[in-house]
């Protein structure tokens, strides 16, 4: 099996707000291959999005890297400094989008000039010495804007911001994040903000280009539905750490932790109408204030003394199928029945 | 574009038609009558009737109004009851050096606040932060007048470095600027620390926005992040405010040049007003109020210059 | 048969923009956003009423026009039996006891300044009726937060102390305080988890079984509105291109839009990822919206007939409405 | 009716039923703690006190007399007799200040007073018919009020109208009500579209209700705290027309004057300029810090941060 090209083990962060120390990823462990879709899904607080500004590098300030390493093509990207990153990894290999196009881009630079300046900017890097024209950068621009389908990009591309649509914004951005020096693209809830159709052409648009370049995609959402159409492969976390992970239909078809069960149960496209939903009792437990053992176990309806003790590790209990539940670990497959 | 700037600048003509009403009305209010208050102890009946036909106060309210419009669209302002000269020459010879004294000391603060503010938001835990909260609190602590007591009673009377009076107009470009020193900081410490804390707050917002992000997202290097993309945003709220500042300075003018007796349209209105030189008063105010208007109607243009949505609203 | 609680005939509102004395000189003359453009539906009481469609489609405007939160410009809003768009005051004020709004914007909805137990108290406290003492208001607003399972000293907090879906529920019981016979919930779980949405829902069907109100249920997530309404309709660009019991309009999906609305939807499915119809370019603007079917400038059939002729709603059978030139082929 | 919602989801014990608010007293406490845990406000807090403690109690507080005179011991330097020093007519500086403190707290309250009922009640009226004729009337008025340098008009009304401490707060009201109206306006118009105030509306408020219970405290907090920035540059204003003569009549003791005097005799003494400029800077600074921790004491979001 050929190496992979995103390897991560044991990513602990904190955040240090003042006098609170919030653990935002314990111990997150997986690894990508080339060409394929992780979908990264949990609710908000479980750590998804840090977990993206983590591997490119954009924490902020307090965010703190205890321990873990992140090997991207061989390399731990967190011993690279700030400018090894930027020289050769940020915007060339690894590119992120975000969730809200609206303001992604500069509401006082024209579209052509933002562009114009990141391509000058990644050619500097990629080829240092060749001396390129405004001209052919701006071109190269309008070439990006039409593979993601912006329709008469040439008028276009001399447009503001504001003057394009949340959808046609996100467009730009993809434009400039899939090229065919891209290896792992990260989308951070990349159609969250935008209407049911524009958000289908979207991520069709993302996953065409990500295959079309051989681009593998951390795909980060807290819509299930949208991870079943874009993901070969599901990541499930909660405040901090990887619940489950697997083939997307295995952990669907049959989720080997109560958790994942739990949030199947709650979508309301699993239901007919007339009987509940399971809404899962409690709430998602401070950061700072993590409970011992699993940190699940006060909402969960089968937690047991262990689940109280014991912080379950990751295991793989099935072929390509890992869970962190002890139970499960223990007995096999359950049938987490919730309601 | 052109839209914009002449909307703005049509919308500036019921303004001004305001401001010279409310003048006019002014001389209304006057306890007593005009022309008699004008002239003080020189009033003799002769004199009095003479200058209320000269200035047509013996005419009905509109038909004065009218007159008073008309003279002020033909530039002519009226004639100082004091000195007899024309108010529009006394005028023109006192406005540069108060136009010199704003440009002077805005343009400086502004320059000095905006980098200072600027750069406390970019290197936070350095000590330029600290140095920013300290001259902003000066900047509250000590208004113009104030700081121009102080400044004189430091610099001219303890340790006589600076000149004191005049503004040096005799002695050429060197000696002007001499004398330009202590009435320009006097009137620019405030802005300093106004500006230099309005910047450092909008740079850290900026700074912490998604399309900065982006921008370091695609290894955007750090000096165009900087001084390229988030300094555009973050000076549009200092714009608007530099705007406003000159309708401050001149007024604030009005004491740098009384303390430091330097000539100036300022000092020319409050000598005026001792001497109940009306129409001089009226002059003066009317151009401090036109410089005002027109200052903000280039901060709203150069406003929409810097910010693009501006122009569609 | 279900008795008809509210039937909107050719209910028109649109915006005028540019009204201001400014833009007339300058601005681009005057500019009118069809946002409601001739909709005629019936809910039954009792029963919830699923609106579907994407923003600018005029679905929020509709359910506020119902409240005359906005005054439609042509059409009849019959709220048992009488015409909200002709009532006077008191009228208005008599139907607005028993037709309650739960807004979109969860905390925008909250005054910031009054305490939780204020907020919900008003609209006990704001009927003449029976004039309440101070205890049985506070027992009412206690019953009224256990109702929505939130801690009953809450009615001190100020709304920004709380989380998302709670605040939602704090509006859900100013809702209800009144026993209405009619709420529009509009996107009740925009901005919502899974599993804080999953209340939401359990908690709106919970009361809608206890006190028989009857919903109109205003949302863009279509797997919610299949989940939770018995009949719905589908809107596109301020019109109704199709309408009918849930069930029916997911089966039998008829109008073009509804087809590629149902097929965007992203689903848990296993197995073979089904192919999803993908509509060309953006949604258009409702300031002028194209001519004949507003949709033929996104559809995959559009015919030379829909640029000309606006297609009308014509009945599939079994209530199932479309307004589409392909059916009546 | 009621009863049948208590009794469908009345379940547990009977518990004391809670109040829907909090008391005022309780309120009150809620907002100072805010102010005292913003930095520096508390200083702000304690400094605006003792003025208007001054200000009431000028003649327990002061050592001695502000207008006795004393020529023998003129311009005398910092003393046991006189703490800050005498001026040119061998008055008491100290005595001189805290009396100063009543012009610049009068002053600034009234000022400060007229200037904003006029300002919101004409904002309010303007935000709540936006776009119809009274609306462009009044922002056309506030434009004009506006484009006047603040202090040159001010300055002009009180020559015209005479020097006196009614014509000084008249002056200053009239040259700052458009920048609490341009506030209010502001304001209203945000609130007025709130969904807080449509859902008034949609649950058949009165008008008359809605303005008083959702409207008008949305409005007036914002107002509040321009109350307190403002209240400082009005305290300038006042010693900066004082300073020209225009204020308050000598002897009256207000810091301007005593700037005036201390600007004639710069060269034999530096207590008359040295004194009143650092009881103006404190002033100044501890309104500034005091509207600071206002503002985020009086907003529930920030007051949590």
């Amino acid at each position: 099996m050929s190496e992979p090209l995103l390897e991560v083990s044991n990513l602990t962060l904190d955040y240090n707000l003042g006098t609170r120390k919030m653990r935002a990823l314990d111990k997150v462990s997986f690894s990508l291959d080339k060409g394929e879709v992780l979908g990264v899904a949990g609710e908000s607080g479980c750590g998804k999005s840090t977990l993206g500004l983590a591997i490119i590098r954009l924490l902020p300030r307090v965010a703190e890297i205890s321990r873990g390493e992140v090997i991207f093509e061989g390399t731990d990207l967190l011993k690279l400094s700030e400018e090894q990153m930027d020289r050769k990894i940020r915007g060339q290999k690894i590119t992120m989008i975000f969730q809200n196009p609206q303001n992604a881009l500069n509401p006082v630079f024209k579209i052509e000039t933002q562009m114009v300046d990141i391509l000058r900017v990644q050619n500097k890097y990629k080829n240092p010495g060749t001396q390129k024209r405004r001209r052919d950068f701006r071109q190269e621009a309008i070439e990006r804007l039409k593979i993601t389908g912006i329709a008469d990009a040439e008028a276009r591309i001399s447009n503001y911001p504001f003057e394009f649509s949340g959808g046609m914004k996100q467009r730009v951005m993809i434009g400039m994040a899939l090229s065919s020096g891209t290896s792992l693209l990260l989308a951070d809830e990349a159609t969250t903000a935008l209407d049911v159709t524009i958000e289908a052409q979207i991520n069709r648009l993302i996953t065409d280009l990500a295959s079309q370049y051989g681009t593998s995609i951390l795909y980060i959402s807290h819509n299930l539905g949208v991870l079943s159409d874009v993901a070969d492969y599901i990541m499930i976390m909660y405040a901090g750490r990887v619940f489950e992970m697997g083939r997307t239909d295995d952990v669907f078809g049959n989720p080997r932790h109560p958790y994942s069960a739990a949030l199947l149960e709650s979508l309301p496209g699993h239901q007919a109408k007339g009987n509940r939903l399971l809404s899962i009792p409690g709430f998602v437990p401070p950061l700072d204030r993590l409970p011992a053992g699993c940190s699940f176990h006060p909402r969960c309806r089968f937690a047991e003394e262990m689940c109280r003790q014991q912080a379950p590790p990751l295991i793989e209990v099935s072929k390509g199928h890992w869970s962190a539940c002890l139970l499960d670990q223990k007995r096999g497959r359950q049938k987490w029945q919730w309601i | 574009m052109l839209k914009y700037i002449i909307k703005r600048t049509l919308w500036m003509i019921p303004t001004l038609i305001g401001v010279l009403i409310i003048l006019f009305s002014l001389t209304y209010l006057m306890p007593g009558d005009p022309a008699s208050v004008m002239l003080g102890p020189r009033a003799t009946p002769e004199l009095v009737a003479e200058l209320n036909s000269r200035l047509h106060l013996d005419r009905s309210m509109p038909v004065r109004l009218g007159y008073y419009l008309v003279g002020v669209l033909e530039g002519d302002l009226g004639i100082s009851v004091w000195s007899g000269h024309k108010v529009s020459s006394l005028i023109a010879e006192a406005l540069p050096h108060t136009v010199l004294l704003a440009v002077s000391s805005l343009g400086i603060a502004a320059f000095i606040g905006i980098l200072l503010g600027a750069f406390a938001a970019i290197r936070r835990d350095s000590p330029v932060g600290g140095i920013v909260t300290i001259v902003s609190l000066l900047g509250v602590a000590m208004p113009d007048f104030v700081a121009a007591l102080l400044l004189m009673l430091v610099f001219c009377i303890h340790i006589p470095l600076l000149p004191a009076l005049g503004a040096g107009t005799e002695g050429g470009p060197v000696n002007m600027a001499t004398h330009l020193i202590l009435p320009a900081t006097a009137l620019g410490i405030g802005w300093v620390g106004y500006l230099s804390r309005l910047m450092r707050e909008s740079m850290m917002d900026v700074l912490d926005s998604d399309y900065i992000r982006t921008a370091r997202a695609f290894a955007v290097p750090k000096s165009s992040i900087v001084y390229r993309y988030a300094l555009k945003n973050a000076v549009i709220p200092s714009i608007s405010v530099i705007g406003l500042g000159v309708g401050k300075l001149l007024g604030g003018a009005v004491f740098v040049e009384i303390i430091f007796s330097r000539p100036g349209l300022g000092k020319l209105i409050v000598d005026a007003v001792y001497a109940r030189d009306f129409p001089v008063v009226q002059g003066g105010i009317l151009v401090a109020t036109v410089l005002f208007v027109l200052a903000n109607l280039i901060a709203d243009i150069s406003y929409a210059f810097v910010d693009p949505r501006i122009q569609y609203e | 048969m279900a008795v008809d609680l509210i039937q909107i005939k050719g209910l028109k509102t649109y915006f005028f923009q540019g009204k201001g004395l400014l833009s007339k000189w300058f601005g681009k003359g005057l500019k009118i956003v069809h946002a409601v453009d001739g909709v005629s539906l019936t809910i039954r009481k009792g029963r919830t009423f699923g609106l579907v469609g994407e923003s600018g489609c005029g679905k929020s405007t509709l359910g506020q026009t119902i409240f005359r939160l906005v005054e439609p410009v042509e059409g009849e809003v019959f709220f048992n039996g009488r015409d909200v768009v002709k009532m006077n005051q008191a009228e208005l004020r008599k139907f607005r006891q028993k037709a309650q709004l739960i807004f979109q914007d969860q905390f925008g909805c909250l005054n910031p300044r009054m305490s939780v137990g204020q907020i919900i108290a008003e609209p006990i406290v704001m009927r003449r009726g029976q004039r309440k003492s101070q205890q049985e208001i506070a027992q009412d607003v206690a019953a009224l937060l256990r109702a929505v399972n939130l801690d009953p000293d809450a009615a001190v907090k100020f709304p920004n102390e709380f989380s998302g879906g709670q605040a939602r529920r704090i509006g859900v019981a100013r809702a209800i305080a009144l026993n209405p016979e009619f709420i529009m919930a509009d996107e009740p779980t925009s901005g919502l988890d899974i599993s804080t949405a999953a209340t939401i829902l359990n908690l709106m069907q919970e009361l809608q079984e206890k006190m028989d109100i009857t919903y109109l249920w205003v949302s863009h997530n279509l797997n919610q509105v299949r989940y939770m309404s018995d009949d719905m309709a589908v809107m596109y660009l301020g019109k109704v291109v199709e309408m009918g019991p849930t069930s029916e309009v997911f089966d039998q999906m008829a109008h073009p839009y509804t087809k590629a609305l149902i097929s965007a939807v992203p689903q848990v499915f296993l197995g073979k990822k089904k192919q999803a119809i993908f509509l060309k370019g953006e949604i258009p603007s409702p300031i002028n919206p194209p001519s004949g079917c507003r949709f033929r400038t996104r559809c995959p059939h559009a015919l030379r007939k829909c640029e000309e002729e606006e297609p009308a709603l014509i009945d599939l059978g079994g209530g199932h409405l479309c307004a589409c030139h392909l059916q009546s082929h | 009716m009621e009863t049948q919602i208590r009794n469908q989801f009345e379940t547990g014990t009977k518990t004391a039923p809670v109040s829907l608010k909090r008391k005022w007293p309780d309120k009150l406490r809620v907002i100072f703690s805010a102010v005292v845990k913003v930095k520096g406000a508390l200083w702000g807090g304690i400094f605006v006190s003792m003025m208007i403690l001054c200000a009431i109690g000028a003649q327990w507080i002061s050592p001695g007399d502000p207008n006795a005179q004393d020529i023998v011991h003129r311009f005398a330097d910092p003393s046991l007799k006189h703490l800050l020093g005498t001026d040119y007519l061998g008055r008491d500086i100290l005595s001189r200040i805290i009396y100063g403190c009543r012009i610049a707290v009068l002053v600034a309250f009234g000022a400060v007073t007229i200037s904003s009922i006029i300002g919101v009640l004409l904002g309010v009226a303007a935000g709540y018919n936006e776009g119809k004729k009274i609306d462009y009337l009044i922002i056309w008025l506030f434009d004009i009020v506006r484009s006047f340098p603040q202090i040159i008009l001010a300055l002009a009304i009180v020559a015209v109208l005479g020097p006196s401490l009614f014509n000084v707060v008249v002056a200053l009201a009239f040259t700052a009500f458009p920048f609490y109206g341009r506030v209010a306006r502001a304001q209203t118009l945000s609130v007025k579209e709130s969904d807080y105030v449509k859902a008034g509306e949609a649950m058949g408020l009165e008008r008359r209700k809605i303005i008083l219970r959702h409207i008008t405290p949305n409005i007036l907090a914002p107002v509040i705290v321009c109350l307190g920035m403002d209240m400082a540059t009005m305290i300038i204003w006042e010693s900066g027309l004082s300073f020209l003569g225009l204020g308050v009549r000598p002897p009256t003791a207000s810091w301007g004057i005593m700037l005036r005097n201390g600007y004639k005799y710069i060269q034999t003494s530096a207590w008359m300029i040295l004194w009143p400029a650092v009881a103006i800077a404190i002033a100044m600074i501890a309104f500034s810090l005091f509207s600071e921790g206002l503002r985020i004491a009086l907003d529930p979001k920030e007051r949590e941060r």
